[in-house]
């Protein structure tokens, strides 16, 4: 990830994003996909991820041993950006290629690099994230879930929530505890790399209050982890997941969940709106153009290596403070009310996006903790 | 990710920044009302940094937005109680691009209720221009009169007009300039291509402004609650605290991502700030002044709940940066002015061509 | 400071909660999409709470808005899964209005793009209604049609129309109502003189409604709180969360003063639920709706942030509460259109008519 | 305060709200003030505080021995509401009515409310509330200023800032130390009345940033207080405070301070203004009508005796966001910028408004204190 090249030019990138949308309009058009709000949670298919391996659409800054192609981060972030906008739905990869791909390229072995990273370019293999525990919430450095040496491996034991698609995915990151807590409870850590099919592994999905169910419980009862699936080195898991959590908290997902409401809004408004649709339009867009420039500021610092953590944190913040925003400043103008399963394309993705709106501020780290960790930087400058 | 003129800008602001390090204290600002600051003036003229953004050959120091907007930053962090902005990249730029030599002494700019109207050999010049930043203080005064496609301006010393003190917020002056029937004969004139672009250039010096003066009241801020104890602790360790602290730090870059977004896009269009920079971005200055105006209210907001009752006194300083931001968010088009512009502009775009133009943001383009 | 029909409604409030208690659990408010509650709806009846606020000469329980109001807040707080305002203060009201012996079962009320016309020697009934409540398990469904300055109320047997079943948030049936040429010479129809008391009433019911369940929404939160334990102690007892739950607090009084305002204002002009009453009183009707309606979202919002992913969960029963919130705030006007038309009202007394207005708020007037 | 009282009947107080608009709007007239927001900080005005008391309108619910009219709470409460709405000027006898009077109707001595109750209701005496000390800010319970017991009184030292119109005042209600703090840190406090004309009491006016003074800071080097200037009982300070903090809390001034801008910017709109304009006169009114019943509620619960705090701290945290907001709210569709001294009414109003926003969460507790309390209530009850 720290390889320097050469930044794509303007006319290069746009002709990506031409590319991707045309893609994009065809299979809508072909009836592939329903554009849907919070498409990199909501919307699993797996016939769509591979297509878009096939396109060289996912790790696409990877290096091309590893099932990559080399290209500047600026491509891939593009490409995200364009799928999130169009509310395809991208699910099924999203984890995988997001938090697994970058950790393997940092901490991984080898083998596991050449095992894992192609797969899941290609579209094939999705990872589910093990981290939070019942009642531990944010507290992530809590983790009880344990892993005992056994001859070759390790036995996990334990139970891990609010896992997105565990129940879809093949493999699982586990953050566990190998060793005991030191005086800062984020000693003994590590990440093995778990099968979720092994023998010992249950999974079971969480009904949610929208009657989806894209999260799971996983319950692990002494499944095995064989020695080669351990990421990075024994006891440093949880300087790794901070690193992970960067990745995790600053990229476009956290501040265009609601595009595909708010591209249906305009397209709606048109050229003769009233003045207070269009001021709504405007203060979107403002704070649209403002986030993007802060997500793409972090992606450059990650692209070089840097982990940074409270600006990642600032990111998610304002990010999913004004996805909630843009809801309530859409539904006050739209002039109608939301209804689930309506044949009103704005009626329906208010309804989503409304149904969605509360986990948006609490997936990936509370406000409350996300604050705390900017508090704590500025408290150290 | 593409290189961006923002990043060459360092040994200008440092410039700036030891100049108003000496010239600009709390006391300077302090007795701003009452005493105009000419030694802080002098310190700032000398070094060429009243100039910048204008073309060396009007007598300017040339540089671009780029250039402007590290000294214009660097300035409200310092809350200079000055007419730079209104010297060099409004008043300056208008001059430059009628081709007329820079007069000497701070310069302002006033647009309103103005007209010109032709008697025999020249123009006659009336009307009323309200909220002139310094007028009193100024040795010129660019006036912008609007016609119908164009914009015509005109250089009048400032004794020529009649001036009436006003006020903003933050107790800078905001004059009414009256003109009777003053004579343009002898007088620089000339006629510009975009009537409103000393809109668009005034809203983007406030957001750039709005920006300096957020990262200081954090920089205050931070420091008050790490100092400060309360219930035997410093306050900057209770959790209530800390969520505001977070908040208004995003706030702060909210807003320095809004200004720069847009001083890079308007950069890009040109190296010297003409008028088609600003007026062929009108979308990123307007999403700038949006978004620094949203900023400058929450942070002030945040920042005075955070020092309690010592941040309302004329003695601490941190007021003269929140009225600051309170009145610069209004100045040029507040935030809902400029939501509405840009929501009609998107709104014409439909939901595809708003995605493809947000996404363009930065991009170069050719002037 | 003055008696209050309110107070005087404690021993129904009883009442409807130990049926509720009795018959509303968490199951029965989970399943209601796929099993319509008859045991529920059949307690509620046999009380006679399903008839609260209609005269006992029609039918009904008698008892005016403050008794009505009572129940209804009472069943939002169990998430009565029943159209009980509908039969009750709805379409029983409009029933009684225009001399119709309430018939039995749940009743609605149905208005949109209907309209009638004269046929011979009675009136048929064509067009659609939109998002009537519970039109699917309704007996009966009372129809407005709006004519110029009156409206025709006619009560329809629910298998005269067409019904296309639909949700609102909360899951709630709100169903499509087709009309196709119902000849209605044999069905009870009557002329009220209001056109607009529909919604007056209905914006008042759901201003109930929300603060009902706006205080459910707290009395869990506060519970959760208190039990949940993270780095090593009780959520309650962190200052970011205090801070939030003090917030909730908050609205949910609000919510309740709001409500209480508007019924005590609609409950002194007469003493049972007239058309007058909430047309005389719309201001107060209007700033409830508007009140609770902002109530809704803010108290929905802090309540899953303070609930975390649990509250998400299916099993929990938080998003029962919180789904109705978000979808009655929508009902019967939202925040946007009542606030504009209360602003309209203020804005024609002016000022000192205003304040005038706003003082004498729930002072006795004649009907 | 524990009387009961017939309630006044809608038309009685209807005449009295006329007879004070009426007096008002001939002031008014007459050049004797110009509305402002913040009047009861702000405008101090002896003069007219004087002819209120001489109508009966000061002090009107205390018993007529005590200078009262014996009226119902309810009057008293309309008369603040319209002094308020019309932003008079009240600041002069504004605290000994609100604090002192209720203070010495439950605490005072039988000489202490001869001596003082008359003339405050009169409006010929004015009260300080020296309760903050520098560096304690909310946390009233530090109080450091102490009282030692010297022949016939006490010799107070230390200092008090962020009294209102301590310089302008004839005595001031001190809380202060006459034991040591007990477990609790709210033992060993009293509440003396101290003469602030009295030798060793140095006041010196602070100035703001609007350029006014109306707070002072009070230091006391000795200054001597008379044995029979104790209010209640020794070391019962931190009781007594309290229930006077439900007084200060609760009352319309918590929402009504931005009411003159408010009515001003309801008389520009008129009957055909914008959607927009009407929109925020109804999000107005409507918090206005709410925050009104929450409020008379208390006052109501003030007058049977009780002293509900967390009910009044929450009033006041939501009635000064509304002022906050209220400004905001006005600011946005105005079309207007704010300029002090701007003949234009609603830019000056406007000004005022503004530059007074960021103090009204910070006095009389900040709302990170007040929540405190309602969030303790919460998790008592």
């Amino acid at each position: 990830m720290t390889l320097a090249r050469a930044a794509p030019s303007t006319h290069e990138l746009g002709a990506l994003r031409a590319e991707v949308r045309a893609f994009l309009a065809e299979a809508r058009a072909a009836g592939a996909f329903i554009p849907r709000c919070d498409s990199w949670i909501s919307g699993h298919d797996p016939e769509f991820s591979r297509e878009l391996g096939r396109r060289g659409w996912i790790g696409r800054s990877w290096p091309a041993r590893y099932g990559g192609r080399d290209r500047d981060e600026l491509e891939r972030y593009a490409i995200t950006e364009e799928l999130l906008a169009a509310g395809a739905p991208v699910a099924a990869h999203w984890f995988a290629q997001r938090q697994t791909g970058p950790l393997l390229l940092r901490h991984g072995t080898e083998a596991q690099r050449r095992r894992f990273l192609p797969a899941i370019a290609g579209g094939d293999c999705y990872f589910a994230i093990l981290m939070s525990e019942p009642n531990a919430g944010s507290d992530l450095a809590s983790v009880r879930t344990s892993a005992e040496p056994v001859a070759g491996g390790w036995r996990v034991t334990g139970r891990k929530v609010w896992t997105s698609h565990a129940h879809k995915s093949h493999f699982g990151v586990l953050l566990c505890r190998t060793g005991p807590p030191g005086e800062r409870r984020h000693e003994g850590l590590s990440q093995l790399i778990l099968d979720l099919h092994a023998p010992g592994v249950t999974i079971r999905p969480i009904r949610l209050l929208s009657g989806e169910s894209h999260f799971s419980e996983v319950t692990l009862d002494g499944a095995f982890v064989p020695d080669d699936m351990l990421v990075g080195s024994i006891g440093n898991g949880w300087s790794q997941v901070l690193s992970e959590l960067a990745f995790e908290r600053s990229g476009p997902e956290r501040f265009l969940s609601t595009m595909p409401l708010i591209l249906e809004f305009i397209d709606a408004a048109g050229p003769d709106c009233a003045p207070e649709t269009a001021e709504t339009i405007g203060l979107l867009a403002a704070q649209l153009w403002t986030m993007r420039r802060m997500s793409m500021e972090i992606a450059r610092a990650l692209a070089a290596g840097d982990a940074p953590a409270a600006r990642a944190a600032l990111v998610k913040d304002i990010g999913t403070r004004f996805e909630q925003w843009s809801v309530e400043a859409i539904r006050r103008v739209a002039g109608r009310e939301p209804a689930p399963e309506s044949a009103d394309r704005i009626s329906s993705l208010l309804a989503q996006a409304i149904a969605a709106s509360p986990t948006v501020t609490l997936r990936g780290g509370t406000s409350e903790i996300l604050r705390g960790v900017v508090a704590r930087e500025l408290a150290s400058r | 990710m593409g290189s961006d003129p923002i990043a060459d800008t360092a040994l200008l602001e440092q410039l700036a920044r030891d100049v108003l390090e000496r010239s600009c204290g709390a006391e300077v600002v302090a007795s701003s009302e009452s005493a105009w600051p000419e030694e802080l003036w002098r310190a700032l003229d000398t070094t060429g940094l009243t100039r910048v953004g204008v073309s060396e050959a009007r007598g300017g120091a040339g540089g671009g937005w780029a250039e402007a907007a590290a000294i214009l930053r660097t300035a409200a962090r310092y809350a200079a109680p000055v007419p730079l902005a209104e010297t060099s990249v409004l008043a300056g730029w208008a001059l430059d691009e009628a081709a007329v030599e820079l007069p000497g002494g701070p310069l302002t700019v006033a647009r309103g209720d103005l007209r010109v109207e032709r008697r025999r050999d020249g123009w006659i010049l009336s009307g009323r221009a309200d909220r002139v930043p310094w007028a009193r203080e100024s040795s010129w005064i660019v006036m912008f009169v609007d016609r119908r496609d164009t914009c015509l301006v005109a250089a009048v010393p400032s004794d020529r007009p009649r001036i009436v003190r006003s006020l903003n917020l933050a107790r800078e002056p905001r004059d009414t300039v009256i003109c009777d029937e003053i004579d343009l004969r002898d007088l620089p004139v000339a006629e510009l291509e975009s009537p409103t672009g000393l809109v668009s250039r005034g809203a983007l010096v406030r957001a750039i402004q709005m920006s300096g003066a957020l990262d200081r009241v954090l920089e205050l801020t931070v420091e008050y609650a790490s100092v400060r104890r309360q219930f035997g602790r410093a306050i900057a360790e209770f959790q209530a605290v800390q969520q505001e602290l977070a908040l208004l730090a995003g706030e702060a870059a909210a807003a320095r991502a809004a200004a720069d977004e847009a001083v890079s896009a308007v950069a890009a269009v040109t190296g010297t700030p003409s008028t088609r920079a600003a007026h062929t971005r009108r979308e990123e200055v307007a999403a700038a002044k949006v978004r620094t105006g949203i900023a400058a209210y929450e942070g002030a907001r945040i920042a005075h709940q955070l020092h309690g009752a010592i941040g309302i006194t004329f003695e601490h300083q941190l007021h003269h940066f929140t009225s600051r931001l309170l009145s610069w968010r209004e100045e040029y088009g507040n935030e809902r002015r400029w939501a509405t512009e840009l929501g009609r502009l998107l709104a014409a775009m439909g939901g595809e061509g708003t995605w493809r133009r947000l996404v363009t943001a930065g991009d170069p383009v050719a002037p």
